[in-house]
This record gives C-alpha cells, structure tokens and sequence, in this order.
C-alpha cells in the first residue's frame, strides 16, 4: 500500500482537502478558529511553520554533507533533499501566512523594514534562501556541479543564517525567559539536522520502493541505512540539549523558565512530552537504530517515522510552553497556574492540508523531473550519467 | 420599448411583500391560508418573467398550532430569543461616522443606525411619516419595500439607487431567520423575497427591452 | 514637544471598572477587548488579610520591545514618548504580543494587537483621557514630564515611585506611587 | 383574488426629519452631510442605579453618542461609574420590550395598541373596583418615582395601597432614624476625621463624588475603619478591616456604647441638652461589655475598644455611616441594629456637625394643582402596615414589598400595577413571588422584559427608556453632605426607540379609559413650570443646565430649634430618642437591646454557612446584568463566583475556580466558588446581581445565582423587611455548571 502512487495522491488529496476546509475557516473566522488568545497570541500554526521550516533547513544541510562537502555516500540525495527543501519551505510559508492577520501588509517589510526585528531578518533571509534553494536545484537537475556546488555552499549559509534568526525570533523574547538567550538558535539548527535526516530516510525508504529499479533498491537501501547512522548521531545531539535544558530550568527557579520546563515534566504538557517527544522523538528511535540490526532499511524507516512524529510535537511543546506560563507584570496577581491554549479543527487541518500538499508536490517533481544523480567522480562532471541518458531519451 | 406593465406588476409583488411582513391581522391570515397570497406572488413571479422557485406553498408552512401570528411573534417580536426583526440598522454597522468615537459605532445589531437616519431623511423629504410604531426604525423592511415600491412609479433610477444601498441586506437577515425555529413560513417568504431582489430590477423592468 | 506620562495610586483603586468601561465606551472597542485592566493581588492570612487592586494598561515604556520586534515598524515610538500603531502597516505576526512583558496587547475583530495610546487627543487639549476623568477616586493622572510646574511633577516630587517590571529593561513611562 | 394591502407610508404626516440636510438621495452623500451635522449635549440624569447622577448625553442627529458625568451635579461631579457608561448603550439593543403587550397564554404575549391595552385594562379595573372596592387595588414600585403618577389614580379610587421596593432594601433604617431622629442625615465624609463603615459598601453602591470625598479625607489624614464579614470594596481603602460575625453587628454597637459611657468617652453635654432616654437606654443596657460582645461577634473585646476609643477621640468629625442596604434588613434585629446607629453617633454628638452628620439641602418646590380633586374615602392597607395588631410599627409610607401574594391569597388585592419594580427576582422566593400573577389583573410597566413581567403581567405597558423622556425636577439629596441645594432635571435626549410612553401618558390613558377624564390633565411642562416657580429658576435654565445650584439655603452645621430654642426634631420630644415610642409595644420600651439572630450556622457541621450578599460596584443588584457591557466584566472577573474562606474551603475539599453547589431548603443550585482570605468564615457571599430567568433577556438569563433564590418570604417583626442573610445553606464541592 505504501508503494502506490495513486495510494498517496489519495493521501494527500484528502488531507489538502482538509486543509483548505481549515485555511478557509481561518480566512473566514479570523483569529476565533483559532486555538489563540491575548495570553497566548502564538498557536499551533507558528509551531507548524516551525516544523516545515525546520524541515527545510534540515533537508538542505544533509544535502550539503554530500555534494558540498563531498561525502560520497549522500551525493546521491542531492536533488530529491533539495527539491524537499523547496517544498517544505513553500508549506511553511503558507502555514505562516494564514497565522498572519493581514499577510498583505508584508509588503511594508519592504517600505518599512526594522532592522532590530528579528522576523524582518528572517523574512528577508529565508526570502533569499528560498531563490537559492531555486537555482541549486536548476543545476542539479543539468548536472552542473560546479555551479550547484557554489550554490549549495551559498544555500548552506543561508539556511544557516535564516534558520538561526528563526530561533532569535524566540530567543529575542525577554519578556518570557523560557525563550530567552542564543539556546534557541543553536539548538534550532542542531535538532535541523535530525529533522532532515529522519525526513530523508523516510522519503527515500519510500521512494525506492515505489521506483522498484534494482538501482534504487540497492542505491536507496544504503542511503538509508547511512541515514540512519546520521540519525544516531543527531538523536543523540537532541537528547545532548534537551537534558541541558531541562537541568538548566529546573536549577535555580528562574521566574517563567523553570515554570515552563515544569509544565513540561509535571504539568499540562507533560503526557506531550514524555509520550512523544521523548518518547516517539527520541528513545523509540534511538532503540530502535541501536538495537543489533538497526541500520536495515525497514528499520530506519520506523525510526524516522517516530521522530518526525516526535519532532513535530516538539515544536509544539516549544512554543506552548513559553506562553502558558502567565506573564506577571504585578508580582502575586490572582492568576491561572496556566494560560488555556488549543488546537482547533480549522488548525489541524492546515497543518494536515501543508503535509498534503507537500507529499503532492513531491510526487509531481518525481514525475516531471529525474532525481537520480549519478556519483561524480572527477572530471565526469561534463558528462551526464547513463540514467539521465536514458531518461532524457524516454 | 418600455413596458410599464411589468413595472407594475414588479411594484405590486413588492408591496405584497410588505404586506407579508407586517403583522398578519385576520384578514391577512385567511388570505395566506385559502391560497390567495400564494396564487397571487405566483402570478407576481410570472409576470415579471421571474423563475418560480417553490417547494412547499405558503399554506403548507402553517399549522393550527403554529399559526401566522405566532410565527410572526417568534420571529420578529422578541418575544422568545433569538429573534431577528427585518429592519436594516440591526444587519449593518451602526455608523461610519468618522468622529463617532465611542462603542457602537462599528457594531452590528443596534436600532437606529445610518441607513435608520436616512431612511427618515428620505422618508421626510418626500413627505411621508411612518405609523407610532415605527417611529424609531425606519429603516424597518415594510417601510422601505413600500417606500421603493413607491420610488419604481417616481423615478426607475432613484428607484435602483435605493435598490442598491437599502436593499442589500436580505441576504444577512436570510441568515438569521434560517437560524431560528419554528417560522418556516417567514423562511420562505424572506427565502422568495432574496430572490426576487437578487435581480437586479433594470433586469426585471427592462427585460423584455 | 511634551512628553507624557502617567502617574497611578493604585492604593485608591477600589476595582469598579469604570475606567475600563469608559476607555471601551471612548475607543469603540468590542466587548471581549479592554485596554486596560486590574490585577488583583490577595496577601495575608485572615483576619489580617487585604487585597491590593493594580490598573494595568500600556507602559508607553521607552524602551518599548513590542516596537523593537515589529518587523515593519507597524508599533512606534513618537516624539512625545507616546507608543502608537499604524494599523496598514501591520502583517498580523503578534510579535509585539509575544513582546510585551505586560500582557498590553489585545487583538481586534480585524487581527489586530491593538492596545492603549494614552487618548494623545486628549492630552494634547490639556485634558485626561476617559479613563481618568471618569475615574472617582483619581487614581490616574496623566501629564507632562517634562514641565516641571505640572500637576504629575508634583504630584511625583512628593511620593516615592516605582515602575513595573524594570529588571526587563522596557523603561515603562507609568509610575504607581509606593504605599507602606 | 388579490391581497389587501395596508400601507405604513402616511403622506403629508411627516417625521421630525433628523437633522436640516438637503434632499440627498444617495446614503453616501447623506452620511457625508450627516457627518458634519454638530454633536449636541443635552444633560439629564442617569439611571444606571437610584442615585441618579447628572450626566451630559452627547447627541448627533438625534442619537446618542455617549455619556460624561455631570460637573456640577453634586453626585456625579464629573464622573460616572461603570454602570453609567455602560447603560447608555443599551438605548439601542434589542432587550426592551417593544410596545404594549397583551397576555395570551404562560410566557406568550401579543402586541396590542395602547389603544386597546388602555381600553381593556380601564375596563377590567372599573369591573374589579365595581365588585371589590377600590382598596384592592396595589401600586408596587421600586419608588419613589412613580408615587407622584400613582396618587391621583388612588386618591380617586380610594386605594391606601402604595408600597416601595424598600422592604426588600432598608426600611429598617429609615424606620428607626424616622422614630428616633425625625429623619435622615448623611455622613460628611469631605470634613471627617473618622469614618466607620459597617455593612455599607460606600465603593460597591456607588456615588461618585462621594467616593471620591472619602479617598479625599483619608488622604487629609482620615482614619476609615470597615466593619464587614467580607472585604468589601470599600474595604480596600481602609486602615482597617474588621471581620464580623454576620448577624452580631447588634452586640458590637451595643459593646461599642457601653465603651463609650462607662468610660465616659461620650458627648455628655450634647446627649443632656438634645437626647432623651438616655438613662434607660443605660439602665438596660449596662451589662453589654466587649467582653460580652467578643462571645457573639468574634471581634476582639481589646480592638472594640480601641476602635470605640478612636471614634470617641475623634468625635464631632467621627461617624458612623448611617448606611443602607448593608445592614437594614438583612437579620431579624436590623432595627435594632439601626437604632443603635442612631444612639452611637448621638454619643458622639455629632448630629449636624461638620465632619459628622449633615442634613441635606431643602429645595421648596412648588406644587402642581390638580384640577380633579375628587377623593374617595380609603380603607386600610393590605399589607397591614402602620395597622394595630398587624404591622403595627411599619412604616405606612414604604409598606412591605415582598408579601404581595398573601395579600392576594387572602382576597384583599384584586388588581395590580407594578411600576419598575421586580418582585420576581429581587424578593424573596421567585416561586412564591410567581404567584402575584394570581390577581385579576396585573399591569406591569418596565423598560425591559424582566421576570416580573414575563410571569405575571396580564399586559406589559412598556415605558420610555430614560434617555427618552423627561421628568418633573428633583432635589439632589441624600448620601452625601453638600452645602447648597441643587435640582436636576431628567429630560429625554432621543426619540423614543420603539413604541413605548413614558408614566404620566400611560396613567392618563388608563384612567381616561377608566372614565376619569381629567386626573391626568396636565404634561410633565405644566408640573414643571408650578415646581420651578418659587424656586427662582425657569425651565429653560434648567433644561439648558441639567443641573443648578441654589445659593440659596445652605445647610448650616445648627442642631435644628424651635423659637425658644428648644430641639425641634420632628420626634416626639423634639430630641434625638433612644426610646422609639412606636416600638413600645408588647411590653417592650422601643430601646434597642440584644436580640440573637433567627437561625445560625451549625458551628460543628463543616458543610454549614450563613448565606450573605452585597452589590458588586459595576452592577445595580439585577437591573444591570443583562447589560452586555457590564456583563463582560462579570465574565472576565469571576463575578458570579461565590467566596468561600480558605480554611472552611480546604476542609470541605474544595478549590479555588471548584463549581459548588449551595442548598437551603428552597433551592439547590451549583456555580463556582472564589477561595479566599478574604471572608469570615462562617458564611459565604455571592453577588446579588446575577440568576436571572427571563428567557427574553439573553445576557443575564441563566448566568449565575441569587440570594433570593435561598430564602423564604419573612417579615421583620419591627419594620416589615425581608431578613434576607436569615438563611444557613450548606455548600458542597461539585454540581452542573
């Protein structure tokens, strides 16, 4: 089943359904189809749009690894990590977009841009990023490595650079301390990687199934199973941070931070958080990869499965956690121990329509395009590989 | 070529409306149930060359126990909530007025807005006054159909002006009568009269042009 | 230019809302949004329990982080300290919602994180804005700053005050009076 | 077959137009004229409580664009409360009734004529008057406004039926001050040096000049002292809160003097020269020690001294507020408890002293002539008010509110008029109160559809909204000390939004339909301009200004004397008396003594609490709460909750924000609980405003409970009121939101 084609254009029709129910709800209802209040103005489509961006970010440094830094083994990942990366950062755009309350207005980023703004650089450099991620992709696809390479380099630093100013945008927030400081940048870019690791393996695993070439079975079997070592690797640098900040909350009771680590560990968020993100983000997984046999494809693929799952909660617990805590401007106010916070049908469903329409869009570039890539050895780079040969002539 | 006839007609599904939404005295009520309001919006409809679109005539939406005037005192009273009187303030913003600071101004649902002042700006130029009762809202739909009824046998343009800016509210108060319960009939005339003004009336008069 | 600012003695805030009621009445604002409110704080045990009554509205604080974050400079600081909003220029984003250490903001019908501009009409008549001249027990008093024969000054040179929330830096332009 | 058709379009009887624009045809063009139309102020008078506070309207092409206080009207002076901003808006909403209306069936009207609703009800009235005599006709109003509308119907019809709302209010207060004192005087906050609130709520049942008098003195050095067994609002601006046993305030007073004359702290001179019964008061009283009174009221026999100490120290410029609904008529010794409020301040001597107690400002009015002075001989009151072996020391002129359907039951009422009164939710026993609609006929005329009206009216006489009519001038009195006159006016700053009258047009309907042509012969102008004559003020200066102050008559800080110099109060010595001669009854000597409570809380029964109440201040007890507005602040601040001391709460399990379920032997009902230290704990508060259950008013219906849900219809043996915290409920953790 997970090897049909027409399986996941019915996937993802019902879900871009769904979605557009949700965006219209949205467009309709304003901000009372959704979870959000004047106490927690960020909701579920911020944590979505950090998914998809995170995503994207994750995709395009894995992508690195092979064909800017020439890691042989994940050269062949090139264009199917960076067409991925496109896509999951136009679904992001669009999750962000209906979050906004007048998306038109954003062209006064241009007329009347705030340098001190965190979003306006991360608009601005994620803008950049995306053209980048355009043109890397257009000479992947005529095998120009010299210039993918240099583009790849540049896509590498911006994504870098955009991804670290997403995490400013929260760690810019001094009015509530669970976000506040440079942690949030760093760890955004580390737990990317995991993300576009655990994306790839679960994309790829697929994609050689549903090609069925010999070359994509053997091919993809390995690609997967070095994945999954990237994805130990990375497993391990989340749990690395996750540990460091729960220590870092609970030490000392810092008003806000360590409310928002215990709302985590022993409040509203806890079943959340040990359940899935620890659970399905991390140890399932982490199991699941070391376990005698964990590189097997199949296996991988579970992995991935989870984290991702994992992941996304992540984001969610990431941006509830620091607005539950009521702020307390009068120290001692009569206030909710927590601020009530909700998903809604209509947010659901845009975050299930974006996946939907990222697996379509998906599906659609494996139909237009080839993303096969030969390995290129040295001085081969003139010469395209017998598949795309073959492909062009098909 | 100009057909007055049509206009006429046009102008007296109009004023039938109007008497359908004032409250329904005996008399009213016979003429509802022995067919004679149904026959004559039908004819009405006909011959305004307009398409007839009913499902259940209008005798078939009253019973003994829920007669006219009870569907009237449901819908329109206030007497049970929610209810929904078809005047055109409670369906639009209550003011544009740029330094009306305070409150009201941008809300939905109060007496006495600006379509309910001009309507007695209109209303009092053109020598009219309106029973006690409707003193404070003017812009109540029986008093606004018979007023553009009247204004189809003045002035074809000033007719569709008052077409366009008091008479685009239907749809709204459609809304609201399809909310509450229990006055099916008053759904179904307000469901005919959408209807009938969601043509525009130069489409109507001028149709057999 | 002047530059404003508001003096609160939220000892004599005996919690009737008026002001709340009367900012709303003023500002057209919907039911579900105020722009100021009170917080309530109960401290002791009984019988020796009290209950303080603080009003909260936005600080107009120097060193405002909702105009800081807001990528199109939709929030502003002007000249005479008031911080305002250009409601065109703003995206929706709810940065300065996420910003504000003092829970200012409230979103609007349209989406947008409107929020007290200190009535600057009014100020700049020589009169209080609908939140104080209703209010019974005069617990607000705006004024100017910086001239030294107005009331606020006075007012300000015989009390000790304090600010809300300075550890965060915003440097907010309202001052409560300390009470023992 | 063609329909009929009736048109609504009068030609030639044309509308007041809104403003002088030109014929615009378009809406656009018409806004844009209407834009630049002037805002015009008219001052008349809120009505968001009784106080009736002066405000400006602010009016555009005749609607109502909002509300300021008025500046010179001595209680607003400026400013307005929540209540007053926010009622103004309901001008325009949809929960008014929207003309006369006609009973049809339980719970279901018909819109009639006045017409025909003047016809019917005139009719059933003369029929009923014919059969049963005038005398069975009642007028129940929330009073005093409609008395002067009322007369001349039960003057002609020979009816001594006339009752307030005040039973279910305060009556024992003004019944004590009337015996003892001859009348009323309020606190001088501005000039006071100490200022003691007992059960009264200054900052809940707001005047906001008032208040803003108070926080004025305290911050001149006043010491406040709030004696309450919940923290009231006023109680936030206190030096000190004193939580009091509910139902003991009696024995405090009572310990309160005792300090004072044993340790001849009081105004011996005063009390000699203006006092009578002093040495019984004394004699009877002797053995009401602190110590005594820390048994009953749990206050500290050392801090009633210090407290009495303090009071004395500071006396003349001490009071203790004469108050209202606080206290009087709340236990079964309220009268009690207000003649001793009455005896402390004498002790203090305080009466008619600046920063103790002032009289307010006289206005002598003219009077109307009525040119109808037919009287018909009345018969005695069916409450039985004023009457020997019945309500003997009730006040005739308040009556007894809250027994109606007795008098019903027992055939003395057959008709009833019910003028802005709502019996149903603000009496005790909504299901007892139901069957007023058990008499031939009820007339009820409100503004909105309350409770009273839907369950119980034959036929709905709605009257204009406040901002829609004028009314005769009024002297601004009471609460507070001012030292001139002043008069304000009501006058109507919109047209009349539905079809609706205001009383004086209702009256002369009635009565004409009832053959009496020229009872009501006369308009709101023609009173006005016999009122104002010697007054010295026009009507057009008046309806120009809202609000004038005389410079004639000041009040003077002079106990009043008669021409040999004698005290002259209008008592039965002249002198304030510590013995009320009308309450000499049954054996008793009319001086105040202990008398415990009717039911007390079971000590040992943790689930057991003495249900109490109080006004919230951004609420009018239940006229306010479907004001959406004020609602809001309910919602956003827990208002409907009901306060629980922590201690008591933690025992019985329950939480802050927990639902709980209180039960009396009348009702069971469930709402949330607001844990805190800021109550006794021996009894539980909620908020009179809320538990509304007319289905017509959308935004009070259902939402939370009321005090009279709780209690039983009983009459305070001295003054008739209701005794409405004389009810133990038991709480429990849990129930239906």
């Amino acid at each position: 089943m997970l090897t049909n084609h027409k399986f996941w254009y019915a996937v993802s029709g019902a879900l871009i359904l769904f979605g557009a129910a949700g965006a219209l709800n949205i467009i309709i209802h304003g901000e009372h189809s959704m979870g959000t209040s004047n106490y927690v103005p960020w909701g579920a489509l911020i944590a979505g749009y950090v998914f998809f961006v995170v995503s994207s970010t994750g995709l395009s440094l894995v992508a690195a690894l092979g064909h800017v830094f020439h890691m042989k083994r994940f050269e062949p990942l090139a264009k199917r990590a960076v067409l991925g990366s496109i896509i999951t950062l136009l679904m992001g755009f669009i999750v962000i977009g209906l979050e906004l309350g007048s998306p038109f207005s954003m062209i006064h980023i241009l007329f009347s841009p705030n340098f001190q703004s965190a979003i306006f650089w991360m608009g601005l450099l994620y803008g950049i990023y995306l053209v980048l991620l355009v043109f890397e992709f257009i000479f992947l696809l005529k095998d120009d490595h010299k210039k993918s390479r240099l583009f790849g380099i540049l896509v590498l630093i911006s994504a870098i650079a955009a991804h670290s100013n997403l995490g400013a945008v929260f760690g810019f927030l001094v009015a509530r301390s669970y976000w506040t400081g440079p942690y949030m940048s760093i760890y955004f870019i580390l737990s990317a990687l995991l993300s576009g690791a655990a994306l790839l393996a679960f994309m790829y695993f697929l994609v050689s199934k549903v090609k069925r070439t010999e070359d994509m079975q053997v091919e993809g079997s390995h690609i997967v199973s070095h994945l999954g070592k990237l994805m130990v690797l990375f497993l391990s640098i989340t749990v690395f941070f996750t540990v460091w900040k729960i220590l870092t909350g609970v030490y000392g009771a810092v008003p806000g931070k360590h409310d928002g680590i215990m709302a985590l560990l022993a409040g509203p968020l806890s079943f959340q958080f040990y359940f899935f993100e620890l659970g399905f983000g991390m140890i399932i997984p982490l199991l699941i990869l070391t376990l005698p046999g964990g590189f097997k494809p199949a296996r991988v693929f579970a992995a991935a499965a989870f984290a991702l799952v994992g992941i996304f909660v992540m984001r969610i617990d990431l941006v509830f956690a620091g607005q539950m805590i009521p702020l307390e401007p009068v120290k001692g106010a009569l206030l909710p121990q927590f601020r009530d916070w909700t998903i809604t049908w209509a947010e659901w469903g845009v975050m299930a329509g974006a996946i939907g329409g990222a697996v379509l869009l998906y599906l659609m570039g494996e139909r237009k395009w080839n993303l096969e890539t030969a390995p290129h050895e040295e001085g081969e780079d003139e010469k395209a590989p017998v598949s795309v040969q073959l492909a062009k002539k098909a | 070529m100009f057909i007055p006839a049509v206009k006429n007609h046009y102008q007296e599904l109009i004023t039938l409306f109007a008497e359908l939404y004032k409250y329904p005295d005996e008399q009213v009520t016979e003429e509802v149930m022995n067919g004679t309001a149904e026959q004559e919006m039908h004819r009405g409809f006909v011959s305004c060359s307009l398409p007839v679109t009913t499902r259940l005539s209008l005798q078939q939406l009253i019973t003994a126990e829920n007669n006219v005037q009870k569907q009237f005192m449901t819908a329109f009273s206030g007497l049970s909530k929610p209810f929904s009187p078809p005047v055109e303030s409670l369906y639009k913003p209550w003011s544009t007025d740029a330094d009306a600071p305070k409150q009201l101004a941008k809300k939905r649902g109060y007496y006495m807005g600006d379509s309910a002042l001009h309507m007695n700006h209109l209303l009092s130029c053109y020598g009219f006054g309106v029973p006690e009762e409707f003193k404070m809202m003017p812009d109540h739909l029986v008093i606004e159909l018979e007023f553009y009824a009247f204004l189809l046998g003045e002035d074809t343009r000033m007719a569709v002006t008052f077409y366009n800016e008091h008479l685009d509210w239907i749809k709204d108060f459609e809304k609201e009568m399809n909310k509450l319960g229990g006055v099916p009939f008053y759904q179904e005339v307000t469901r005919r009269l959408r209807n009938l003004l969601s043509i525009h009336p130069l489409e109507i008069i001028n149709g057999e042009e | 230019m002047a530059r404003y600012g508001l003096l609160i003695d939220a000892s004599k805030c005996t919690g009737c809302h008026a002001c709340s009621i009367a900012c709303s009445m003023y500002n057209e604002l919907e039911e579900e949004v105020t722009y100021n409110r009170l917080e309530f704080i109960e401290r002791g045990k009984y019988p020796n329990a009290v209950m303080e009554i603080v009003p909260l509205q936005c600080m107009h604080c120097d060193n405002p982080p909702c105009a800081t974050v807001c990528p199109t400079n939709a929030t502003f600081k002007r000249e005479d300290g008031i911080v305002s909003i250009d409601e065109n220029k703003c995206i929706g984003c709810k940065y300065c919602m996420t910003a504000c250490p003092y829970d200012a903001r409230q979103l609007n019908e349209s989406r947008i994180p409107e929020k007290c501009r200190w009535c600057p009409e009014m100020l700049e008549a020589g009169k209080q804005p609908a939140c104080s001249s209703t209010c019974m027990n005069e617990v607000r008093l705006f004024g100017k700053l910086d001239d030294p024969d107005s009331e606020i000054n006075k007012k300000m040179a015989q009390h000790e005050v304090s600010q809300l929330v300075t550890e965060k830096g915003t440097k907010p332009r309202i001052y409560y009076i300390k009470r023992k | 077959m063609k329909m009929k058709r009736r048109s609504f379009l009068k030609a030639g009887a044309v509308t007041a137009a809104a403003a002088a624009i030109p014929f615009k045809l378009s809406i656009s063009d018409f806004k844009e004229a209407a834009e630049n139309e002037d805002v015009k102020r008219i001052a008349t008078t809120c009505n968001g409580c009784a106080s009736m506070c002066g405000i400006y309207a602010y009016m555009k092409n005749g609607r109502l664009w909002r509300v300021e206080g008025h500046p010179v009207h001595l209680k607003s002076k400026g400013r307005l409360c929540a209540r007053g901003h926010g009622m103004a808006a309901d001008l325009y909403g949809k929960g008014r009734v929207p003309g006369p209306m006609k009973k049809i069936s339980e719970g279901e009207f018909e819109p009639i004529s006045w017409d025909q609703a003047f016809k019917e009800i005139g009719e059933k009235l003369n029929k009923i008057n014919e059969e049963h005599g005038g005398n069975s006709f009642l007028w129940l109003e929330h009073g005093v406004r409609g008395k002067r509308y009322a007369d001349p119907l039960l003057d002609r019809i020979g009816s001594s039926n006339y009752i307030t709302h005040y039973s279910t209010c305060f009556s024992s207060k003004t019944n004590a001050w009337q015996q003892m004192v001859g009348g009323m005087l309020n606190g001088d906050h501005a000039h006071a040096k100490y200022m003691i609130f007992e059960g009264r709520n200054f900052a809940g049942g707001i005047i906001p000049n008032g208040m803003n008098q108070i926080t004025k003195a305290k911050e001149n050095g006043a010491k406040i002292v709030v004696i309450d067994p919940k923290y009231s609002e006023i109680a936030k601006i206190a030096d000190d809160w004193i939580p009091i046993r509910p139902g003991s305030d009696l024995a405090l007073r009572l310990a309160m003097a005792h300090v004072m004359i044993s340790e001849n702290l009081y105004d011996k001179a005063f009390v000699k020269k203006y006092v009578d019964g002093f040495d019984d008061y004394w004699h009877e009283n002797k053995d009401k020690t602190p110590e005594w009174a820390e048994e009953l009221t749990g206050i500290p026999a050392d801090k009633i001294r210090e407290i009495s100490r303090e009071f004395a120290a500071n006396a003349p410029e001490a009071f203790m507020e004469p108050g209202w609904h606080g206290l009087h008529c709340h236990y079964i010794n309220s009268t009690q408890t207000a003649q001793m409020g009455v005896i402390l301040n004498a002790l203090a001597g305080n009466f008619y002293k600046r920063g103790g107690l002032m009289p307010s400002a006289n206005v002598d009015f003219g009077e109307y002539l009525h040119k109808d002075i037919v009287e018909t001989e009345k018969g005695q009151r069916a409450d039985g008010a004023g009457i020997e072996g019945q309500y003997m020391t009730v006040e005739p002129g308040r009556g007894i509110s809250h027994t109606v359907p007795d008098m019903i039951a027992d055939g003395k009422i057959k008709s009833v008029f019910i003028y802005h009164f709502n019996p149903l939710r603000t009496a005790p026993d909504p299901e007892y109160q139901k069957k007023i609609k058990e008499a031939e006929l009820v007339v009820s005329i409100p503004v909105d559809w309350n409770e009273t009206s839907v369950y119980t009216a034959d036929y709905i006489l709605p009257e204009s909204y406040y901002l829609e009519r004028t009314e005769v001038p009024t002297a601004v009195s009471g609460h507070i000390s001012h030292d001139y006159p002043q008069i304000s006016i009501r006058q109507q700053a919109a047209e009349p939004l539905h079809d609706t009258k205001p009383l004086i047009d209702i009256m002369r309907g009635v009565t004409k339909a009832m053959g009496y042509n020229a009872l009501y012969d006369f308009t709101v102008d023609d009173e006005m301009k016999a009122m104002l004559e010697p007054v010295g003020v026009s009507p057009e200066q008046l309806k120009e200004a809202g609000t004038v102050e005389l410079q004639t008559s000041a009040v003077k800080p002079e106990f009043p004397v008669n021409m040999q110099g004698k005290p002259a109060l209008g008592t039965y010595t002249g002198k304030i008396q510590f013995s009320a001669e009308l309450f000499r009854i049954d054996g008793k000597k009319g001086i105040p003594t202990w008398i415990p409570p009717k039911v007390e809380p079971d000590r040992s029964k943790a689930d057991q609490f003495r249900l109490i109440h109080g006004k919230q201040p951004y609420h009018s007890h239940h006229v306010t709460s479907n004001n959406p507005h004020l609602v809001k602040i309910t919602e956003k601040y827990n208002g409907t909750a009901v306060w629980m001391n922590s201690e008591r709460a933690e025992k019985l399990g329950i939480k802050d924000g927990d639902q709980v379920t209180i039960a009396s032997d009348l009702a069971t009902k469930s709402i949330p609980v607001k844990v805190t230290e800021l109550i006794h704990p021996e009894c539980v508060w909620i908020s009179s405003a809320y538990g509304g259950f007319s289905d017509k008013l959308q935004t009070s219906y259902n939402l939370g409970v009321n005090y009279n849900d709780f209690i039983p219809a009983m009459v305070e043996p001295y003054s008739g009121t209701t005794m409405s915290q004389e009810v133990v409920v038991t709480v429990s953790k849990g129930g239906e939101a």
